[in-house]
């Protein structure tokens, strides 16, 4: 069963599109990933998933229903939860408020204390302004208030970016979690060799195009990968 | 008025007047996207600054060039502050100046007359022996050649390389300040040159009219304007006169159409609700105003004829 | 021509907590045509941000010419000969691509009073510089749209528009940020070839950030490699290309 | 001898008077990021209405009021829904959307001078006087404090207590993220407006029963209400609480000064100026700025 299905999508800004003809598939309760150096157009892809971008061409099929040019609105009231890779909380609000934000789409009451379990991290953090989070800790923040939706989808656009490396494992070793719990994630990365650790599939991106995917040991044992990636080798 | 031809007459006098201020206003939005929401401040001072000569019995051109000269100060006074200053927060800082110099101007009685306004202001040319009628033409000559000179300025800035780093300004400010150019010193510039224009209408206003009051200059005069501008075309100096016109047509109009329709409307206030739906409805469907800026090389240049020949010349001698 | 054309000595650069650049060094000679690769974020266009003076650096130097120029205005050390371009084509839409140019060029009719009252002197200037636009359009492939707005451009033609921007002011060097985003195949293989020409036939130094590393590496004379705020690795592409480090930091090792 | 208790009693009441005034549209300016210019004119329509439903028909005091606010918010909605939300999704520039502002503002000023004529009304209600101690002051006068207070304690729990106070908050800070949250943009800003020209609608009443109703009841009061703004820095309520009160006492010390340099008591909005100018000078952002990140 397929979460997500995107097909031959051209996408970007204004006049340019940024990617081209992407295909990619989300199975129910996997981890995707997106993998690529910059300006390859993986946060391109998340954006124009979540309805941000200009959409050219190419379908979008979410759960089993079209959702090319749907507003975000109403993606993130379908189940689609995104955290972009910058300005991913809000920083005027405090941690218990981002989360209570983060659950605005829930129908039910959320208590705090299920995504503490998850994230315990941020326990003694909830009365804190979000600005004054260190990298991690906001990371964290984020992931958590994208999860406090109880989505089916969960888009992480360069979770660990700019993270110190015990701070990356941690992430990671959510983002694993999240998983166990039934949610299928689409996650873009740059730091290939630890996202596939915990992905299923992966799709490479060079220069807005797809150039290689298959399932995470396959990339992996590319022996090429490492040039393939700096698009040396097509 | 009983005499139509009058009425007319006196629409076109202001028409002329308020022409000046909206190609004035073009040169500072259209040209360099200076949000100049404080126009009437500028007009009211030039037209006060006139009055008060007037009282002491100086002549129209010394008090036009005075007139000139203090707007003009003033302008790049208050710029300097204010143009480092986002769009919204130069618009909020402009339209809030106009009030607390109308409040100047209301408070001191000994120096403007308070709210009673300044009457009796000679006007720029006195012919003795002219009846009221030929004395509006002899107004309107003056007023419109004034005109033609500002119109003429300000094609003549915009024609020029000056003119084009306004555009490069007004496009994008990074650019220009990336490639050379003093983003800064240019703002200020303009924003001085709109305000001596703007004082200079404000000086054949009070001229012309004879009796000013601060009422007549209420923030109503601004958003007149920039009315102008936004129907005639922002950016291009034709349309912002044409948007004069049109401007004052429809107000005058509105007037005419009270009066034979008898509506049981104010006609002030009947003028004033249907330029604010108008305006609002220019932004709606053509926000590029009534004639679009023209985007091609200048007039008159003799490249015009030089550049297909160049391209003759360089694939001739490829081809040779 | 081995002499530096610019040299940063010890840049840092932080944003609040961030340290985006942390302590960069280089130095590029005259006449080089050199690349900066490196991950995202790794604080390339910040560094050329410093370079041209938006941003001031927390400490270190920066000397072109042997003349320092860190803390200098945009538009200061535009004079002093360096020039860059945008990784999103920053053109004036509602301008001519010739006027699009044109700006570019310190022209005696800038200033108000010239502007009006010396005419001829201009004009004269003006006739000049446009056969040299005309020409440098024309070595781009944009002569046919010397008159057109700049908005009805394609996004391929915009960054051509950039980079003849950048030429028409005879700089000594150009920054340029990206100069194939969103750019097809073809037309960025072109983009280099005509890179290349510049940089032969015009000795004109030239630096540029690029994620197309493939393409830059076949005609660059030295790439520097960007990770986290600082030069990991410099040298010649293939050294560089084969060089583990510069791999493992793309894969996320480090 | 110049009784301070009293400068203070005063300052705080017209603090209440200028944060009643201001809260909408420091929060529409936060939300939608423009100055509305029509603001001024949801006050002046406020006391319009008032006088129409308590001197013109006669209702009781309660009711009119109530049914004045309720008009000013929905004038405050419905300029959202027909001008600003069109405008906005065109893509309008910063420029067309504060000349169509001003442009509404005049056609509201207009058409409430059209029905009820430029006149100088009065609400014909004789206030008698209360002693407290050394402070003379007015059923009317304590009625706005206890008014303003009420209001600002419910707007703080709307905004840190309640769902829509939250999402609002959201959206001012982050609106892509607060869209990929599931928060219906749309719905939060029109709430927010509606609310903030209720709220302008019910300073006006207070403003117009004070001294008396004038079609420039709000535009005399424009410059006050953004000083406020952007000394509290934009969206951000609380700044907009201590803004008011530091220029309702800048003002009435202000006057004091005046008289005593023999200077017109009128150029207590000059202190506004000079508040709002000295703020975009020195600290562009505000006290409380965090609404407003724009990289």
């Amino acid at each position: 069963m397929k979460i997500l299905e995107i097909s031959n999508l051209t996408a970007g800004y204004w006049r340019l599109p940024v990617i081209e003809d992407i295909c990619i598939d989300v199975n129910d309760g996997t981890v995707a990933a997106l993998l690529g150096p910059n300006g390859s157009g993986k946060s391109t892809v998340l954006k124009s998933i979540m309805g941000f971008t200009k959409i050219f061409k190419g379908s979008i099929v979410y759960d089993g229903i079209v959702i090319t040019g749907a507003s975000t609105t109403k993606l993130a009231r379908m189940g689609i939860s995104y955290v972009p890779q910058i300005n991913n909380v809000f920083r005027s609000l405090t941690v218990k408020e981002n989360l209570e934000v983060g659950a605005y789409t829930r129908k039910n009451d959320l208590s705090i204390s299920e995504i503490l379990e998850v994230f315990p991290e941020l326990r003694t953090l909830l009365n804190n302004k979000a600005d004054s989070l260190s990298g991690g800790e906001r990371q964290l923040l984020a992931i958590a208030r994208a999860l406090v939706s109880n989505p089916k989808l969960l888009l992480l656009d360069e979770p660990t970016a700019s993270l110190s490396p015990k701070n990356t494992a941690i992430v990671l070793s959510k983002i694993r979690e999240i998983k166990s719990r039934g949610i299928s994630v689409l996650i873009a990365e740059q730091n290939v060799l630890k996202t596939l650790e915990i992905s299923d599939k992966a799709y490479v991106l060079v220069s807005g195009r797809c150039i290689t995917s298959g399932s995470s040991e396959e990339i992996l044992k590319n022996e090429n990968l490492g040039r393939l990636y700096l698009g040396l080798k097509r | 008025m009983a005499d139509p031809l009058m009425y007319l007459l006196d629409a076109v006098a202001y028409a002329g007047i308020f022409g000046i201020l909206s190609i004035s206003l073009n040169l500072e939005y259209g040209y360099t996207n200076l949000a100049n929401f404080g126009k009437a401040a500028f007009f009211m001072m030039g037209a006060y600054i006139t009055a008060i000569m007037s009282g002491l019995k100086y002549p129209f051109i010394v008090n036009s060039l005075l007139a000139i000269l203090i707007t003009s100060v003033i302008g790049a006074l208050t710029s300097l502050p204010a143009l480092r200053l986002k769009e919204d927060f130069l618009a909020i800082t402009m339209i809030t100046l106009g009030e607390v110099m109308k409040l100047i101007i209301k408070n001191e009685e000994w120096l403007a007359g308070g709210v009673w306004g300044i009457s009796g202001i000679a006007s720029a040319i006195t012919i003795p022996g002219l009846t009221f009628r030929e004395r509006l033409i002899v107004q309107i000559a003056l007023i419109y050649s004034i005109l033609i000179v500002c119109y003429f300025i300000c094609e003549l800035i915009v024609k020029t390389p000056y003119g084009r780093i306004l555009k490069t300004i007004r496009e994008d400010e990074i650019v220009a300040s990336t490639y050379g150019k003093n983003v800064f010193k240019y703002k200020i510039q303009v924003f001085t040159v709109g305000s001596a224009m703007s004082g200079l209408a404000g000086s054949l206003f009070a001229q012309y009219i004879g009796t000013i009051n601060p009422y007549m200059f209420e923030p109503t005069v601004t958003f007149v304007v920039w009315m102008m501008v936004i129907l005639g075309g922002p950016a291009n100096n034709l349309g912002a006169i044409l948007g004069a016109f049109m401007v004052e047509g429809i107000q005058r109009a509105s007037r005419l159409f009270k009066d034979y329709l008898n509506l049981p409307l104010d006609p002030v206030n009947l003028q004033v609700m249907f330029t604010a739906i108008l305006v609002i409805t220019v932004i709606f469907y053509r926000p590029q105003g009534l004639l679009k800026e023209k985007i091609k090389p200048y007039e008159g240049s003799p490249h015009k004829i030089i550049a297909p020949k160049f391209m003759e010349v360089k694939s001739w001698i490829r081809r040779s | 021509m081995d002499t530096p054309i610019l040299t940063a000595e010890s840049l840092v650069k932080k944003f609040g907590g961030l340290i985006a650049i942390n302590g960069v060094t280089l130095s590029i000679k005259k006449g080089e045509m050199v690349g900066l690769i490196g991950p995202n974020g790794s604080g390339k266009t910040t560094l050329f941000n410093i370079l041209t003076g938006i941003y001031k650096p927390d400490s270190g130097k920066v000397f072109f010419n042997s003349e320092r120029i860190d803390g200098l205005q945009p538009h200061q050390i535009y004079h002093k000969g360096l020039v860059r371009t945008f990784q999103t084509p920053r053109i004036l839409q509602r301008m001519t691509v010739l006027d699009n140019l044109l700006i570019s060029v310190k022209n005696p009719g800038d200033k108000f009073l010239p502007a009006l009252f010396k005419r001829r002197s201009w004009l004269k200037f003006e006739n000049d510089i446009r056969d040299k636009a005309l020409e440098i359009l024309e070595f781009l492939g944009l002569e046919k749209y010397c008159y057109t707005p700049a908005a009805e451009l394609s996004g391929g033609q915009m960054k051509l528009l950039e980079i003849a921007r950048a030429l028409i002011s005879e700089p000594s060097m150009i920054l340029l940020d990206e100069p194939t985003a969103g750019v097809n195949p073809v037309l960025a293989n072109d983009i280099y070839v005509k890179l290349r020409e510049i940089k032969e036939n015009m000795d004109i130094t030239l630096f540029i950030v690029e994620h197309r590393i493939e393409l830059l590496m076949g005609y660059v004379d030295k790439v520097h490699v960007m990770h986290r705020g600082k030069i990991i690795a410099e040298g010649r592409p293939d050294d560089v290309i084969n060089d583990e480090d510069v791999i493992k930091v793309y894969l996320g090792y480090v | 001898m110049i009784n301070w208790l009293q400068v203070l009693t005063n300052s705080i009441i017209w603090g209440c008077m200028y944060m009643l005034a201001t809260v909408g549209l420091s929060l529409s300016y936060g939300l939608s990021r423009f100055p509305n210019f029509a603001h001024a004119e949801y006050i002046t329509f406020g006391a319009y209405m008032a006088f129409l439903f308590l001197v013109m028909l006669n209702l009781d005091i309660y009711l009119a009021v109530g049914l004045a606010v309720s008009l000013s918010a929905f004038i405050g909605g419905l300029s959202y829904l027909l001008l600003f939300k069109p405008l906005k999704s065109r893509g309008a520039s910063l420029v067309h959307l504060m000349v169509s502002s001003i442009g509404l503002g005049f056609l509201i000023r207009h058409f409430l001078m059209q029905t009820f004529g430029g006149g100088i009304k009065s609400f014909r209600i004789v206030w008698p006087t209360i002693s407290i101690g050394p402070i003379v002051t007015t059923p009317l006068l304590l009625a706005i404090l206890i008014v303003a207070l009420v209001i600002a304690f419910m707007l703080h729990i709307l905004l840190t207590k309640t769902k829509l106070g939250k999402a609002i908050r959201a959206t001012a800070d982050n609106p892509e993220l607060a869209a990929a949250s599931g928060i219906d943009l749309n719905k939060v800003s029109l709430f927010t407006w509606s609310l903030g020209a209720a709220l302008a609608g019910f300073s006006g009443i207070f403003l117009a029963m004070r001294s008396s109703l004038v079609p420039l009841l709000g535009w005399k009061v424009l410059l006050q209400t953004f000083a406020i703004t952007l000394l509290g820095g934009i969206g951000s309520f609380y700044g907009v609480l201590i803004a008011s009160f530091i220029l309702g006492l800048s003002e009435n010390v202000g006057v004091v000064i005046l008289t005593w340099l023999g200077l017109s008591a009128d150029y207590r909005s000059a202190i506004a100026f000079i508040i709002l100018v000295a703020t975009l000078i020195l600290k562009p952002e505000g006290l409380m700025a965090v609404a407003r990140r724009r990289v």
